[in-house]
C-alpha cells in the first residue's frame, strides 16, 4: 500500500509542476494567486499521505498549519497587493525607473 | 486487506482525479472566474474524498478528527478566498468570460 | 572578590537589558544608558585586568561544554576590545546625551550595537557569531537610517551588503560544521585539515568577513554609510564594527584556520591590505566633505590591520601581531574621536563641506583641537597609539624581512599623512563666524577630545598592552 | 522516491529562477511563496518535521503576507533595465556560478559528516525535554534562542525607528465573509498554537510554529478589517509583551545564577519547568513581534477613525 | 545527496540574482532564496549523519527566524525609500509619550 500511495505523492507533485505554467502564464495577478492556492491545496494532501507512508503523525501538524494559513497568503493579496498593481495584463516590464 | 482499507484506500483513489482535474481546469479554462470553479472543486471534493480515505486508513479517532479540521480549514480559505477574488475581480471590472 | 566570568556575562547582559529597558521606559533612557555604561566600562576594565594577571581563560554557556554547547573566550585581544567597545560606546552615547537629540527608539538600538559587539568579542561558536553578526548589521542599519533622507539609501546598500556577508558566513560554517561536527573554533582548530571542504568553508567565512568588513575591494557601501549615518553612529561604525568584523577575520585565521596558513592566502591578504590602504587614502585625498574624508579614510586604515596577516607568521610575528592589535585599537580611538569632532564642527557651521568651512575660532576650538590630535595619531606620530602599533608593525615586517610590506606600511603612513594635513588646513584659515545657534560648543565635543587624548596616549601604555597581548599572541585562543 | 526527489529539486530550482530572474514582480513573489510551499516537502524529505512546521507558519505563511503587503505598498513596481539575455557580464557570470557550485559539489561529496546526534541523545534526559530540537533550543543552544530572540525585537524597534507605520493605499476590501472568517478562524489559530505548544516538549512543534501561527492569525485579522490592538505609544502594555520573551530569557539566564549555576545553565529538575515557561513567554513575543513587522512601522498611539483615515 | 547539489544550485541563483537585478525587491526575494540554500545544505548534511543530527535542524530554525526578520526590516527600508516624499519620508519628531 505504501508503495501506492507514493505513486499517488509523485503524482501530486507532478501536478503541481504542471500547474506552474499557470504561474508562468498568469494573465492577471489573480489566475496567479489562485495557482498558488490549488498547490498549497496539494501540498497539503501531499503532507498527509507523506505523514502515512513516512509513519510520522508530525506530518499532519505540518499539513495542519499549512491549511490554517492557506487564507493568510490570498487575504493579504486581495486585501493588499491587488489594488496596488491593478489588474493588468502580462508583467510589469514597462520603463519605469528603479525606486 | 481488509475491507476497511479497501474502503480508504478507494476513498483516495476517488479525490485524486480531481486534483489533476483541477490543475486541468487551472490551466485550460479562459479566465479566472471559471478558473475558480475548478479550484473550489479541486478544494472540497478532492481533499475531502482524500481526508476520508486516510481517516479510513488510519483507524484512530484522533487522526481522523485532525484530518477532518484540516478539511474544515481548507474548506474556508477557499470559500473565502474564491469569493474575495471574484467579488474584487468584478468590482475591478474584470469581464468574465463570454459575457 | 567578583568571578570575572560574571564580569564577562555583564558584558553581554548589561546592554541587552539596557535595550528592553530603555524601549519600555523611553522616559529613562538616558539615566539607563549612563548606568549601563558605567557598568560596562568597569567590568570591561575588570576583564582586562583579569588577563593581565591571569591570562585568558574560556567558559561554556549554560554547562554544556562544545562539541554541543557554546562557548565564550577571553583572552588579550577579545579583552582589549571590549575595553575599546567600553569607552568607545559610552564616549558616543555622552555625545548624543549631550547633543540633546531626542529621536525615539535610538537608545534601545544603541544598546542593541553594544551588545551585539561585545557577544562578538567573546563568542567562541561559528554559529553564534553569526547570530550575532545579525543583530549587529540590523542595529547598524536602523541607527544609519536615523538621519533619514539620503541616509536611506546608504542604509539600504549597507543592509543588503551586510546580509550578504553572513550568508556568505553561514554557507562556509555548514561546510566546516559538516566536515567536522563541531562548531567551537577550539574544536575545528585542533581537528583542521588543509582539504577541500575546510578550504572552501573558510574562504567562504573570509570573504563573507572581507565584505562586512568592507575591505577593499568590497569597500563599496562604507563611505555613504559611514558618512552619512548620525555623528555617533558614524563613530561607532568606524571604530567597532569595522574592527568587529576585522577581529573576526583574524581571530579565525589565527586560530581555526592557522592550518590553512601558507604564502599564497598570505600574499593575497597582503595584497588586498595594500590596495585598501593605498585607494582608501587616494580616495579620502579627494573627498569634498569633512565625514566622508574620514569615512574613506576607514577603509584605508583596515588595510594596516589586514597586513597582520602576512606578517604575523615566522620571525617577528609576535611583535607585528602586536602592533596590529594596537593599531586597531588606536584607530578605533582616533576615528571615533574625528568623527565625534567632525559632528560638532558640521553642527557648528551647518554643513561639513571642507572648502566652505571656518578655521579654528571660538565655539569651535575643542573640536578642532580633537581633530589635530587624533589626526596625530591617525598619522602615526609618537607617543600616539598609531605610531606604537606602526612601530611594532615594523619592527616585526623588517624581522621577518618582509620589505614589501615595510615599505607598504610607509606609503600608506605618507597617504595618511598628506589627507590629514589636507584636513588640518583648514585649521589655520581665519575663523568663520560660526551661527550662535550652532551649539557644537565646549560640552559636545568633550567626548571627542578626551578619547583624541586616549588615542594619542595610548603610545605611553606600551608595557601595558605588550602584558595584556602577550599571552595570547598568535594562538587566536587562550593558552 | 529518488523521482519525488529529483522533481521536487527541479521544480524548487524553477521556482527559484523565477523569483529572482524574471521580469514581473508579482510573478516572482508568487513563486517565492509556492517555493516556500515547496521547501516544507523538501524539509519533511529530509526528516526535518521541525522546520517544515516553522516553514509552513513562517516561510510560507508570514513571509508570503510580508512580501505581498510591501509589495502593495510600494511606489513603483514597474522594473527597470535590459532583459538579462543581453547582459554581457554572463561571460563572467556562467563560468563563475559553475565553478562555485562544482567547488560547492565536490567539498558536498567529500563532507564525511560527523554530526552530533550521538551527543544530544546522550544528554536529552538531563534537558528537560523529549524533542531533541527543543532541547538545544531552549537548553543546549538557549544562547542562540536568546540571540534570535533579541533580533524579532531589535527588528521591531528597527520598523518603528524608520517612522509611523505605511497606511495602505487602498484599505482592505469589505466582504462580510471576510469578516466572518477572521471571527471564526481567529480562535482556531489560538487552539492550533497552543496544541502546537504543547507538542513541542516531546514532539516537533514548540514556540516558534505556535507564535508564528497565532501572528499569522492576528495578521488575518487586521486584514480582515479587526482593529488592530497593537499601538505604538508607551501607553499600554506592548512594549512589555514585544519585549516578554528575551526579558524572561535574559532574566532566566541570570536568575539561575543566583542558585549558584553558571550564566543560563538550569539547575536540575527545574529543567523542563524553565523550558516551558520560556516557550511560554517567547511564543508570545514572537506572535506579537510578527504582527508588529507586518505593520512595516510604528503604529498610531492610538487607532480613531483618523488613523484609519490617514 | 541529491539536496546537497540542490542547495548548490540555489545558491548559485541566489548569488546571481542579489548582483544582477534591478528591483530592490527582488534583491530581497534572491537574499532569501541565498540563505534558503545555506539552510537547505545544513539540513541535507543532518540527514546523512548517522543518527539524525537535531543541531542543525535547531540552527536552521533559527536561522529561519533571524532571516523572517531581516526580510521584514528589508521591507520597511525599501518602501521608505520608494516613497521618498510620502506621509513619513523621514523618521523624526519626538518619543510619543
Amino acid at each position: 500500500m505504501t508503495e501506492f500511495l507514493s505513486i499517488l505523492v509523485l503524482l501530486l507533485l507532478a501536478n503541481i509542476v504542471v500547474g506552474l505554467a499557470r504561474v508562468l502564464r498568469g494573465p492577471s495577478a489573480a489566475d496567479r494567486m489562485l495557482a498558488a492556492e490549488m498547490f498549497s491545496t496539494s501540498a497539503v494532501v501531499i503532507l498527509l499521505l507523506l505523514a502515512f507512508i513516512l509513519d510520522a503523525p508530525a506530518l499532519l501538524d505540518v499539513a495542519l498549519v499549512l491549511a490554517l494559513l492557506a487564507a493568510l497568503a490570498v487575504v493579504t493579496f486581495v486585501g493588499r497587493a491587488w489594488s496596488e498593481l491593478e489588474i493588468r495584463d502580462g508583467d510589469g516590464t514597462g520603463g519605469d525607473r528603479e525606486p | 486487506m481488509s475491507l476497511a482499507n479497501a474502503i480508504g484506500l478507494l476513498c483516495v483513489l476517488l479525490g485524486m482525479p480531481f486534483f489533476f482535474l483541477g490543475t486541468l481546469g487551472l490551466l485550460r479554462f479562459p479566465d479566472a472566474y471559471t478558473r475558480l470553479h475548478a479550484l473550489a472543486k479541486t478544494d472540497n471534493v478532492g481533499l475531502g474524498l482524500v481526508c476520508l480515505g486516510l481517516a479510513i486508513l488510519s483507524g484512530s479517532l484522533a487522526i481522523g478528527l485532525k484530518l477532518f479540521l484540516i478539511w474544515v480549514l481548507m474548506l474556508i480559505a477557499s470559500a473565502t478566498g474564491a469569493g474575495l477574488i471574484g467579488r474584487t475581480a468584478l468590482a475591478r471590472g474584470m469581464k468574465p468570460w463570454g459575457l | 572578590m567578583i568571578q570575572p566570568e560574571s564580569l564577562v556575562v555583564l558584558l553581554v547582559g548589561l546592554p541587552l537589558l539596557g535595550a528592553i529597558l530603555t524601549f519600555v521606559y523611553p522616559r529613562a533612557a538616558t539615566a539607563v544608558t549612563a548606568a549601563c555604561a558605567a557598568g560596562m566600562l568597569g567590568a570591561a576594565s575588570g576583564v582586562a585586568y583579569a588577563v593581565m594577571v591571569g591570562g585568558g581563560w574560556s567558559q561554556d554557556l549554560g554547562g554544556w561544554a562544545p562539541p554541543l554547547g557554546i562557548g565564550w573566550q577571553v583572552d588579550g585581544l577579545s579583552a582589549s576590545l571590549l575595553l575599546l567597545t567600553a569607552i568607545v560606546g559610552s564616549a558616543g552615547a555622552a555625545h548624543r546625551a549631550v547633543e540633546g537629540l531626542d529621536q525615539p527608539f535610538f537608545w534601545p538600538l544603541w544598546l542593541f550595537l553594544w551588545g551585539a559587539l561585545n557577544a562578538l568579542f567573546l563568542g567562541a561558536d561559528l554559529f553564534n557569531l553569526y547570530v550575532a553578526l545579525e543583530v549587529l548589521a540590523l542595529a547598524a542599519v536602523a541607527l544609519i537610517a536615523m538621519a533619514g533622507g539620503g541616509a536611506l539609501p546608504a542604509a539600504w546598500r549597507y543592509l543588503l551588503a551586510s546580509l550578504l556577508g553572513s550568508t556568505v558566513y553561514l554557507m562556509g560554517v555548514a561546510l566546516l560544521y559538516g566536515r567536522y561536527g563541531a562548531l567551537d573554533l577550539g574544536l575545528i582548530a585542533g581537528a583542521l585539515e588543509p582539504d577541500l571542504p575546510s578550504a572552501l568553508g573558510a574562504g567562504l567565512i573570509c570573504l563573507g568577513l572581507l565584505l562586512k568588513a568592507a575591505v577593499f575591494p568590497l569597500h563599496f557601501w562604507l563611505p555613504s554609510a559611514h558618512g552619512r549615518a548620525p555623528t555617533v553612529v558614524s563613530a561607532a561604525l568606524s571604530a567597532l564594527v569595522v574592527a568587529a568584523a576585522w577581529y573576526l577575520l583574524v581571530r579565525l585565521w589565527f586560530g581555526p584556520f592557522a592550518g590553512l596558513q601558507g604564502p599564497g592566502p598570505d600574499w593575497l591578504f597582503g595584497l588586498i591590505g595594500t590596495g585598501a590602504m593605498l585607494w582608501g587614502g587616494l580616495l579620502a585625498l579627494v573627498q569634498r566633505r569633512l565625514k566622508m574624508l574620514i569615512a574613506y579614510s576607514t577603509v584605508s586604515q583596515l588595510g594596516f590591520g589586514l597586513l597582520v596577516i602576512p606578517l604575523a607568521v615566522g620571525a617577528g610575528a609576535e611583535s607585528a601581531w602586536r602592533g596590529a592589535v594596537v593599531l586597531v585599537l588606536a584607530h578605533g580611538l582616533a576615528k571615533a574621536g574625528l568623527f565625534l569632532a567632525a559632528g560638532s564642527i558640521a553642527r557648528a557651521h551647518g554643513h561639513d563641506r571642507l572648502d566652505a568651512l571656518g578655521g579654528m575660532g571660538a565655539g569651535v576650538v575643542l573640536p578642532w583641537l580633537a581633530l589635530v590630535l587624533a589626526g596625530a595619531s591617525l598619522i602615526g606620530l609618537p607617543p600616539s597609539g598609531g605610531f606604537l602599533g606602526k612601530w611594532w608593525m615594523l619592527q616585526g615586517a623588517l624581522a621577518a624581512g618582509g620589505w614589501v610590506w615595510v615599505a607598504a606600511i610607509l606609503l600608506g603612513t605618507l597617504l595618511t599623512a598628506v589627507y590629514v594635513f589636507r584636513m588640518l588646513s583648514v585649521v589655520i584659515r581665519p575663523a568663520a563666524p560660526v551661527p550662535p545657534a550652532g551649539g557644537g560648543g565646549l560640552p559636545g565635543a568633550l567626548p571627542a577630545f578626551v578619547l583624541a587624548l586616549l588615542a594619542l596616549g595610548l603610545g605611553l601604555a606600551a608595557p601595558v598592552l605588550e602584558h595584556l597581548l602577550s599571552g595570547d599572541a598568535m594562538t587566536g585562543g587562550p593558552a | 522516491m529518488l523521482v519525488f526527489d529529483a522533481l521536487l529539486a527541479g521544480a524548487l530550482i524553477w521556482l527559484a529562477w523565477q523569483a529572482t530572474h524574471t521580469p514581473g514582480l508579482f510573478r516572482s513573489v508568487i513563486s517565492f511563496i509556492v517555493f516556500g510551499l515547496l521547501m516544507a516537502l523538501a524539509w519533511v524529505r529530509l526528516e526535518a518535521p521541525d522546520i517544515a512546521l516553522a516553514e509552513a507558519a513562517i516561510g510560507a505563511g508570514a513571509t508570503g503576507a510580508l512580501l505581498l503587503s510591501a509589495l502593495g505598498r510600494l511606489a513603483v513596481t514597474h522594473e527597470a533595465g535590459t532583459p538579462w539575455q543581453e547582459r554581457p557580464d554572463l561571460y563572467f557570470w556562467i563560468p563563475a556560478g559553475a565553478a562555485l557550485l562544482g567547488l560547492l559539489t565536490l567539498a558536498a561529496w567529500a563532507l564525511p559528516t560527523p554530526g552530533l546526534g550521538d551527543d544530544v541523545r546522550r544528554v536529552l534526559p538531563d534537558s528537560g525535554v523529549a524533542n531533541p530540537v527543543t532541547a538545544v533550543l531552549l537548553n543546549i543552544r538557549a544562547f542562540d534562542t536568546l540571540l534570535e530572540i533579541g533580533v524579532l525585537l531589535l527588528a521591531t524597534i528597527a520598523i518603528w525607528s524608520l517612522g509611523r507605520m505605511p497606511m495602505p493605499s487602498a484599505p482592505a476590501v469589505r466582504s462580510p465573509a471576510l469578516t466572518a472568517l477572521g471571527r471564526v478562524l481567529f480562535p482556531m489559530f489560538v487552539l492550533v498554537s497552543a496544541y502546537l505548544l504543547w507538542r513541542g516538549s516531546h514532539a516537533p512543534g514548540g514556540a516558534f510554529p505556535a507564535g508564528a501561527v497565532v501572528g499569522a492569525g492576528g495578521i488575518l485579522s487586521i486584514l480582515a478589517g479587526a482593529q488592530p490592538w497593537l499601538t505604538g505609544g508607551v501607553r499600554g502594555p506592548w512594549r512589555i509583551l514585544l519585549s516578554l520573551g528575551f526579558a524572561t530569557m535574559l532574566a532566566v539566564a541570570w536568575g539561575v545564577m543566583a542558585l549558584g549555576q553558571p550564566f543560563f545553565a538550569y539547575p536540575p529538575g527545574l529543567a523542563g519547568l524553565i523550558v516551558l515557561v520560556l516557550e511560554l513567554a517567547a511564543g508570545l513575543s514572537i506572535a506579537m513581534s510578527l504582527v508588529a513587522l507586518y505593520l512595516a512601522g510604528q503604529p498610531p498611539d492610538h487607532w480613531g477613525p483618523e488613523a484609519a483615515r490617514r | 545527496m541529491i539536496y546537497l547539489v540542490l542547495a548548490g544550485v540555489l545558491f548559485v541563483i541566489g548569488l546571481h540574482g542579489l548582483f544582477v537585478a534591478r528591483h530592490l525587491l527582488r534583491k530581497i526575494l534572491s537574499l532569501n532564496v541565498l540563505s534558503a540554500a545555506v539552510f537547505l545544505f545544513l539540513v541535507a548534511l543532518a540527514r546523512q549523519a548517522e543518527p539524525l543530527d537535531s543541531v542543525p535542524h535547531a540552527i536552521v530554525l533559527t536561522g529561519i527566524v533571524v532571516s523572517v526578520s531581516t526580510t521584514a526590516v528589508a521591507l520597511a527600508l525599501l518602501v521608505r525609500l520608494s516613497r521618498p516624499r510620502g506621509n513619513n519620508a523621514a523618521p523624526a519628531g519626538k518619543e510619543s509619550r
